[in-house]
């Protein structure tokens, strides 16, 4: 059993490490960033290539796609999202679906949507104790994504860009009216949340040795679940929420219903939400009259 | 003249602060009653007490009926509109997106309810009761001489004019009692003064009894025959506006010197 | 009174001059057999995203999870039409699901609309899933293999007949009292709780509604397929709903029918673009929403009645 | 002249037109642009070797090719465009079962033959009544084909007794596999989980069946999922033998799954550079490579039986009427593909040795034919 | 000068909210702007604070242009504005509020001090600091608005009605604050429908009706106009 903790707090720690990026956009434009998913595609695309063309190590190849991806998520908010910035949510939550479908796409008539197999930058190490087993990257993986948990609230509660971003969250208006440049505080936004999404491309990569346009997929709903289980827009909530997921799939499946495991997550998910309506760290708040 | 509305006790408290706390009022038939106060005196959350917007801590508010008089302590605020308690809001909530005329016969919907199914299929009812709703609208769209501005979009409107189609909206739900919250906000004092003899007009001309937040003296000490003063929560005087402008501690704490 | 009558007549002589001209077309020759598919595609899409566009656009309650209604109608109808397959039996199995698919939608709805924006659209698509999960794990649906070998009940015509029903129903509700009240819950729900209006009851209407004519589609679909899968209700077909309805504007049935056929005509014409066909698709999509972002045709709709009285005051005028 | 030639579509012409009804992008398309591969593989060699013969000239095949989209109201509309507008004589895919589904009545209704590479399920090809559906062929084995093989061969040959299953629930093809292969195995099945296409984490699901006492695994499923389930089965000790159907057979499996790792793996397969059935295995393997740059998988291989099944069925027939393809395909005796020596039988299935291919350390290590 | 508009015009779409207006605002005064419901005040100081491009038209401050200005750029320079319905941050409690209102200032100790100031000036402020802003009553956020607009020290101050829903005694004591703020050196826009109040403290006036200036003068000038008297001032 504690065995499969370790397994649900493994694959909880993939969905939160995606979650975190869903939940910084989401947090600061509210808008459900269909395409987070895909960047973290790209994330693993590139750093296969540059592990596979230029060899470079883990971590070059970590940091090299954490800046590419943040490139291409600033990128993608420039030419897709920010001529949107004045139209109702949910249309630009088409133009996000779009971007998926593009990058997914686009990936797929490039690079062929066949699965391929990551190289092996870091060896795969596995440890044995008090009857379980826990491999490196597990270890890294879930390490990362709790550190980067931390880092990211500090960031916001501590910055000031962080205080920016807090500010363009919830009046815009205002916040240029305090002199916030609300264009670059939203990029930042995109360049932290997708450079998330390129890390957690590159480790998911190697941990999984498995990569293809279409991976960002069901990893990216699940972890817009995962989001939102914790309370959108909240970081730890998006780390919590994660972990719920993970554990929640991991019990289910050790319990025999692994036909029911979405069912299952979906099932809690509604249940929370009627308990708590704004996730299970998010408050309520009755609007005043 | 009997009671029309009677609250007792009424109390809420906001974690520590107590909004409101023990206020006893009654607002009697057909009459036209000022709440004033200093800013954050519990005025605006009192409307939101007694419309069911906000769940009371402790006290009671009811309203006389058919059926006597009736709690309406735990109701729905559909449910509170319908039995009377119609009101506008301090930052004005239109149904923004929707024609000046929309907006008003969705306030008759309560009133002339629907059945479902019905709904899909156009009887001749359906137009005969359609077009008596619209005229009924219109009527009441005349007494602000908006009746030209039917067709505009509510959030199109100059600031004044959406204050009065917030009035002329909890009109048409035919209340016995309507709450105003601060109808003058925003207003030059040209504009206020129109306002002042509508609101005096149509509380004569529909028979209903008014309840207004106001800051603005010039309105307040126009129409009122009766005022209630609220501070910290709490009522601090209850008169006629003669009394109530030379009551020291409502001039210390409220008007100032000023007026 | 007798106006009324006139508009209703109008509109009625439209609905059936088109049937009569797509009937003519293709005994002409004009609409081939692959055209009627095409055609016949749009309009259950038509019905999906009306259905849709009341809960999104007129209710204003995101939902996401149209997909799961759709296959509860499509289900039933499978099922039904499999033990009799007879038209009467696809009447009845079509009821049958939209009975199913309200009765679920209110299962749903009643707890989950009291969520907002994005915590709804959620909850409603993890509900679509979980209907999906539970058929994917049923017996009597076959699994993830589905439905297949149905009798073709659902024709060209029923369709036309069906959209312009769901059309004229959905249009009547949305403009009576009740869909009036169902518009000032999108608007401000606490406004219209304060005007009266039991904003949940309404808010579920829609709700259920939508839900009932999505069953309408999923019904059409599965007779005119002739298979059906539980993939074919997943979340993406939830999006393509979606789309149609943002990208028509959202509260337009005008624009809804006008989308329904762009995309569907796209998507025929995409066929031929192999696998560069969703890349252009999605960059058509995302192009069309930055430079339409009001949908092609914002909150306008096409109405006889306004039309009417322009020629009358063109008339006056002169 | 006669009344079949006056129904279906005949060549116009000189090119004799194939329809492509590929899932080209969407869930599938990893699986469609095989297809895409192995079929225009074919296409272009026998146009470069002339053509096909018919009526004494040789006629170049034309190949046209719509996506899907993975969809199957897309699959259903574009059997339709194929059939009425390209006109085409035969149509290739879609690769899905549910897919070909959808497309079959709009074939039928054409009269024209289809044939999937892909399409596994076991009533495929069959009507309600049990009758053969005239229109419906493919390349591939039926599902009950593979999974009573199976059974069988662990059993008897290997001689286990005991399996624990791992399956995907969202596909119907393991769901196939996972019925017949309980029908016929005499030994037992210990415990059976399930998994989504799409998942990449098995940790849970092979933590647990690691607890349980069983001789083999199998894993009914595509190699994209496999591939990730032997790799992590293997880290985690399980070290029994891994057994899979067709899906395995692809090269990607073994690089998914890391060179170590492949070993004691069992898969049925339709063709084995090591075991060819035929010449032709090692040219089209050599053929592939030269084209694409990469090795060929079993996808591949069927799409590019189809074309020259066609090819068969029209010159045996001497004729580019689709009626008569059709009833070519069903009269199709000996047909020597890539993937085995077929026969259509009465059902529309090829009747075909079935390989059964053991891994060690990543490359082939035997391979045997079973019946 | 400090400010100076020249030619300003404004439009949303194809309304015409601001048709050409020029004036101007001398370092260390209260300069008020008065005019009916829509008569294009708040878009005049929109455009000032570049949150809207005027169609033609100049604005110069410091003499710098700023009409093509960032807003951050503007605010920077030392103008701030307290917007017409008080914008405040919801979710933020009271006092980061406050501290969004110094987000450009780097000078630690002084804002501190100008922490203290604001709370002095609104000791409801300070009583409700945790609250969130959402929760205030009207008259709170306004002066929570005003804080807020304070706390960036500003050289121009831009008002917007700063007296919309505050209690009869309190508004007295706005409009003392605001000759305070002046003679703490900063110049101050500002814009009222308590006409009387405005003009008694400002040192100049201009009429705005339906986007255009239609009078201007000195303070008593202005009050004492007899248009003005019948128009703005209710008598
Ligand atoms: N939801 C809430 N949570 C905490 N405090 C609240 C909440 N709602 C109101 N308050 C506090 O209760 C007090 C009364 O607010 P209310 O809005 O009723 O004042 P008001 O008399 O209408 O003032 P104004 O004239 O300024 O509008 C205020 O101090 C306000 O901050
Ligand atoms: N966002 C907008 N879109 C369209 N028109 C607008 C917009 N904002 C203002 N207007 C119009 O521009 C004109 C000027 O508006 P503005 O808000 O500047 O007036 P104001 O003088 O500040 O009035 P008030 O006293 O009501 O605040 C009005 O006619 C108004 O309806
Ligand atoms: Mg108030
Ligand atoms: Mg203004």
């Amino acid at each position: 059993m504690l065995q499969q903790l370790i397994n649900g707090l493994s694959l909880g720690s993939i969905y939160a490490l995606l979650a975190l990026g869903y939940t910084m956009v989401y947090g600061i434009i509210k808008l459900i960033n269909f395409a987070h998913g895909d960047v973290y595609m790209l994330g693993a695309f590139w750093g296969y290539y540059m592990i596979n063309q230029f060899h470079v190590g883990f971590w070059t190849a970590l940091i090299v796609s954490m800046i590419f991806c943040a490139i291409v998520g600033v990128v993608i908010e420039f030419l897709a999202y920010r001529p949107l910035r004045n139209s109702p949510r949910i249309v630009v939550l088409i133009t996000a679906i779009g971007v998926s479908f593009l990058l997914e796409n686009g990936m797929s008539y490039l690079f062929s949507s066949s699965p391929r197999d990551f190289p092996q930058a870091m060896q795969m190490v596995r440890y044995h104790f008090w009857g379980i087993s826990i491999s490196n990257i597990q270890i890294l993986i879930l390490v990362t994504s709790i550190v980067l948990m931390i880092l990211l609230q500090l960031i916001i509660k501590r910055t000031r860009m962080g205080k920016a971003m807090r500010a363009v969250s919830v009046d815009p208006e205002a916040a240029k009216l305090i002199g916030i440049n609300v264009n670059h505080t939203i990029s930042f936004t995109f360049a932290l949340g997708s450079a998330l999404a390129g890390a957690a491309g590159v480790m998911i990569g190697l941990y999984y040795n498995s990569i293809d346009p279409l991976m960002g997929m069901t990893p990216g709903i699940k972890a817009f679940v995962a989001a939102v289980l914790g309370g959108i827009g909240l970081i730890p909530g998006a780390a919590l929420g994660g972990f719920v997921i993970g554990i929640v799939e991991t019990i289910v499946q050790a319990l025999g219903f692994s036909a029911f495991r979405d069912a299952a997550v979906y099932a809690i998910l509604i249940i929370i939400l009627i308990i708590r309506p704004a996730g299970i760290l998010g408050k309520v708040t009755r609007e005043k009259v | 003249m009997a009671v029309l509305l009677d609250v007792k006790d009424l109390t809420k408290n906001f974690g520590g602060l107590a909004a409101v706390s023990d206020v006893n009022l009654h607002l009697d038939d057909n009459e036209l009653v000022a709440l004033i106060g200093p800013n954050g005196a519990g005025k605006t959350t009192l409307f939101n007490l007694m419309t069911g917007q906000t769940p009371p801590s402790e006290g009671s508010i009811s309203l006389r009926t058919n059926e006597g008089m009736q709690v309406l302590n735990g109701k729905k605020p559909y449910h509170i509109a319908d039995m009377g308690l119609a009101r506008t809001f301090q930052n004005i909530r239109l149904f923004k997106e929707l024609s000046v005329l929309d907006n008003v016969l969705i306030s008759m919907t309560s009133k002339n309810k629907e059945n479902f199914f019905g709904s899909l299929i156009r009887t001749p009812n359906f137009y005969k009761t359609e077009a008596r709703l619209r005229k009924e609208a219109l009527d009441l769209l005349e007494i602000f001489e908006m009746q030209d501005l039917a067709d505009t979009l509510a959030s199109n409107m100059p600031y004044g004019a959406q204050r009065r189609l917030e009035i002329i909206r909890a009109l048409a739900t035919k209340p016995k009692i309507l709450f105003l919250d601060e109808p003058a906000a925003g207003m030059n004092p040209e504009e206020t003064a129109a306002l002042t003899a509508t609101i005096r007009q149509i509380q004569k001309d529909f028979g209903i009894t008014v309840l207004l937040i106001e800051h603005d003296m010039s309105l307040v000490m126009n129409v009122a025959e009766r005022i209630y003063v609220l501070q910290y929560g709490k009522l601090l005087a209850e008169g006629t506006p003669k009394e109530i402008q030379s009551n020291q501690a409502v001039i210390d704490a409220y008007l100032g010197g000023g007026v | 009174m007798k106006k009324n009558l006139k508009f209703n007549a109008i509109w009625l002589l439209i609905a059936i001059a088109g049937w009569i001209l797509i009937n003519v077309l293709e005994g002409v020759g004009i609409i081939d057999q692959f055209a009627e598919n095409t055609l016949v595609l749009i309009g259950i899409n038509i019905i999906l995203a009306t259905g849709l566009n009341l809960i999104i656009g007129f209710s204003g309650q995101f939902s996401l999870g149209h997909a799961g209604f759709m296959a509860l109608g499509a289900y039933a109808a499978a099922l039904v039409t499999q033990a009799i397959p007879t038209p009467g039996g696809f009447v009845i199995g079509m009821v049958a699901g939209m009975i199913l698919a309200g009765v679920v939608a209110l299962i749903i709805g009643m707890p989950t609309l009291r969520l907002k924006g994005d915590y709804l659209a959620i909850a409603t698509m993890g509900a679509a899933e979980i209907i999906r999960i539970i058929i994917v794990n049923l017996k009597i649906t076959n699994g993830p293999a589905g439905l297949y070998g149905l009798p073709q009940l659902a024709n060209w015509s029923l369709v036309y007949v069906l959209v312009v029903v769901t059309t004229i129903f959905t249009v009547n509700f949305i403009h009576s009292r009740n869909g009036r009240a169902v518009m000032s819950v999108r608007e401000d729900e606490i406004a219209a709780e304060s005007m009266g209006i039991n904003t949940t009851k309404f808010k579920v209407a829609a709700f259920v509604f939508g839900g009932m004519t999505a069953a309408i589609g999923g019904a059409l679909h599965a007779s005119y397929i002739q298979t059906i899968a539980p993939n074919d209700f997943g979340i993406m077909q939830s999006i393509n709903i979606l789309i149609i309805v943002v990208m028509g504007g959202i509260g337009s049935i005008t624009g809804t029918f006008a989308a329904a056929i762009l995309l569907g005509i796209l998507d025929m014409v995409m066929q031929s673009f192999g696998a560069l066909r969703m890349v252009l698709y999605s960059l058509a999509l995302i192009l069309i929403m930055i430079f339409r972002p009001k949908g092609l045709f914002g909150t306008w709709e096409f109405s006889v009645k306004r039309l009417f009285n322009r020629k009358k005051k063109a008339k006056e005028g002169a | 002249a006669n009344k079949a030639a006056s129904e279906g579509n005949s060549a116009s012409g000189n090119t004799i037109t194939i329809g492509g009804n590929f899932e080209l992008s969407g869930s599938a398309a990893a699986y469609g642009s095989a297809m895409q591969r192995g079929v225009k593989l074919a296409v272009n060699e026998i146009n470069k070797n002339g053509g096909v013969k018919v009526d004494g000239k040789k006629m170049k095949l034309k190949l046209v090719t719509k996506d899907n989209k993975s969809d199957n109201s897309q699959a259903a509309s574009i059997a339709t465009n194929l059939t009425t507008q390209t006109k085409a004589s035969a149509v290739i895919g879609p690769i899905t079962s549910g897919a070909g589904l959808a497309a079959l009545p709009n074939m039928t209704k054409a009269k024209v033959p289809l044939i999937t590479p892909g399409g596994t399920q076991d009533s495929l090809t069959l009507q309600k009544n049990g009758k053969v559906q005239p229109y419906m062929f493919r390349s591939c084995f039926e599902d009950s084909f593979q999974g009573e093989a199976l059974a069988r061969y662990i059993y008897n040959n290997m001689n286990l007794n005991r399996v624990a299953i791992l399956g995907d629930k969202s596909t119907d093809y393991a769901q196939g596999l996972i019925k017949a292969f309980k029908k016929e195995y005499k030994g037992k099945v210990v415990v059976t989980e399930y998994y989504q296409s799409g998942d990449k984490d098995f940790n849970t699901l092979l933590t647990k069946l690691k607890g349980k006492e069983f001789d083999a695994l199998f894993v009914p499923g595509y190699y994209s999922e496999a591939g990730l389930i032997v790799r992590q089965a293997r880290e985690m000790g399980i070290t029994q033998p891994i057994v899979g159907a067709d899906g395995f057979a692809d090269p990607k499996l073994i690089k998914i799954a890391g060179k170590k790792n492949a070993s004691n793996i069992y898969y049925t397969t339709h063709f084995d550079a090591k075991a060819p059935a035929n010449d032709k295995v090692g040219k089209y393997l050599k053929l592939y490579k030269d084209t694409y740059g990469d090795d060929a998988g079993t996808f591949d291989a069927l799409s590019y039986d189809a074309v020259y099944m066609i090819k068969q069925a029209i010159e045996d027939q001497d004729s580019t009427n689709s009626v008569k393809i059709a009833k070519g395909l069903a009269k199709l005796k000996n047909f020597e593909g890539v993937t085995g020596s077929i026969t259509i039988d009465k059902d529309h299935n090829p009747q075909k040795p079935v390989i059964i291919t053991k891994l060690e350390n990543g490359v082939e290590a035997e391979a045997t034919a079973v019946k | 000068m400090l400010l100076q508009v020249k030619d300003l015009s404004v439009n949303y779409g194809v309304i015409q909210a601001v048709k050409g207006i020029n004036f101007e605002v001398n370092e260390g005064e209260i300069v008020s702007l008065i005019g009916a419901n829509g008569a294009g005040k708040s878009t005049t100081l929109h455009a000032i604070s570049g949150l809207i491009r005027p169609k033609a038209g100049k604005i110069l401050y410091n003499d710098r242009e700023i009409q093509k200005e960032s807003s951050q750029k503007i605010v920077s320079g030392g103008i701030s504005q307290v917007p017409e319905g008080r914008h405040i941050f919801p979710g933020l409690s009271v006092m980061e509020n406050l501290q969004m209102g110094a987000f450009l200032r780097k000078d630690r100790d002084k804002v501190k001090k100008d922490y203290a100031n604001i709370f002095e000036r609104f000791p409801v402020l300070e009583e409700r600091k945790n609250q969130d802003a959402a929760t205030l009553s009207g008259g709170e956020q306004q002066m929570l608005a005003m804080g807020r607009a304070l706390m960036a020290a500003p050289k121009l101050l831009l008002l917007d009605e700063p007296s919309m829903g505050l209690a009869p005694i309190f508004i007295n004591e706005i409009f003392d604050i605001i000759e305070e703020i002046k003679r703490n050196g900063t110049t101050v826009l500002l814009i009222e429908q308590n006409a009387a109040k405005a003009l008694s403290i400002a040192d100049r006036g201009y009429v705005l009706s339906v986007g255009k200036i239609v009078l201007s003068g000195t303070g008593a000038e202005l009050l004492s106009n007899d248009a003005v008297q019948k128009a703005y001032l209710g008598g």
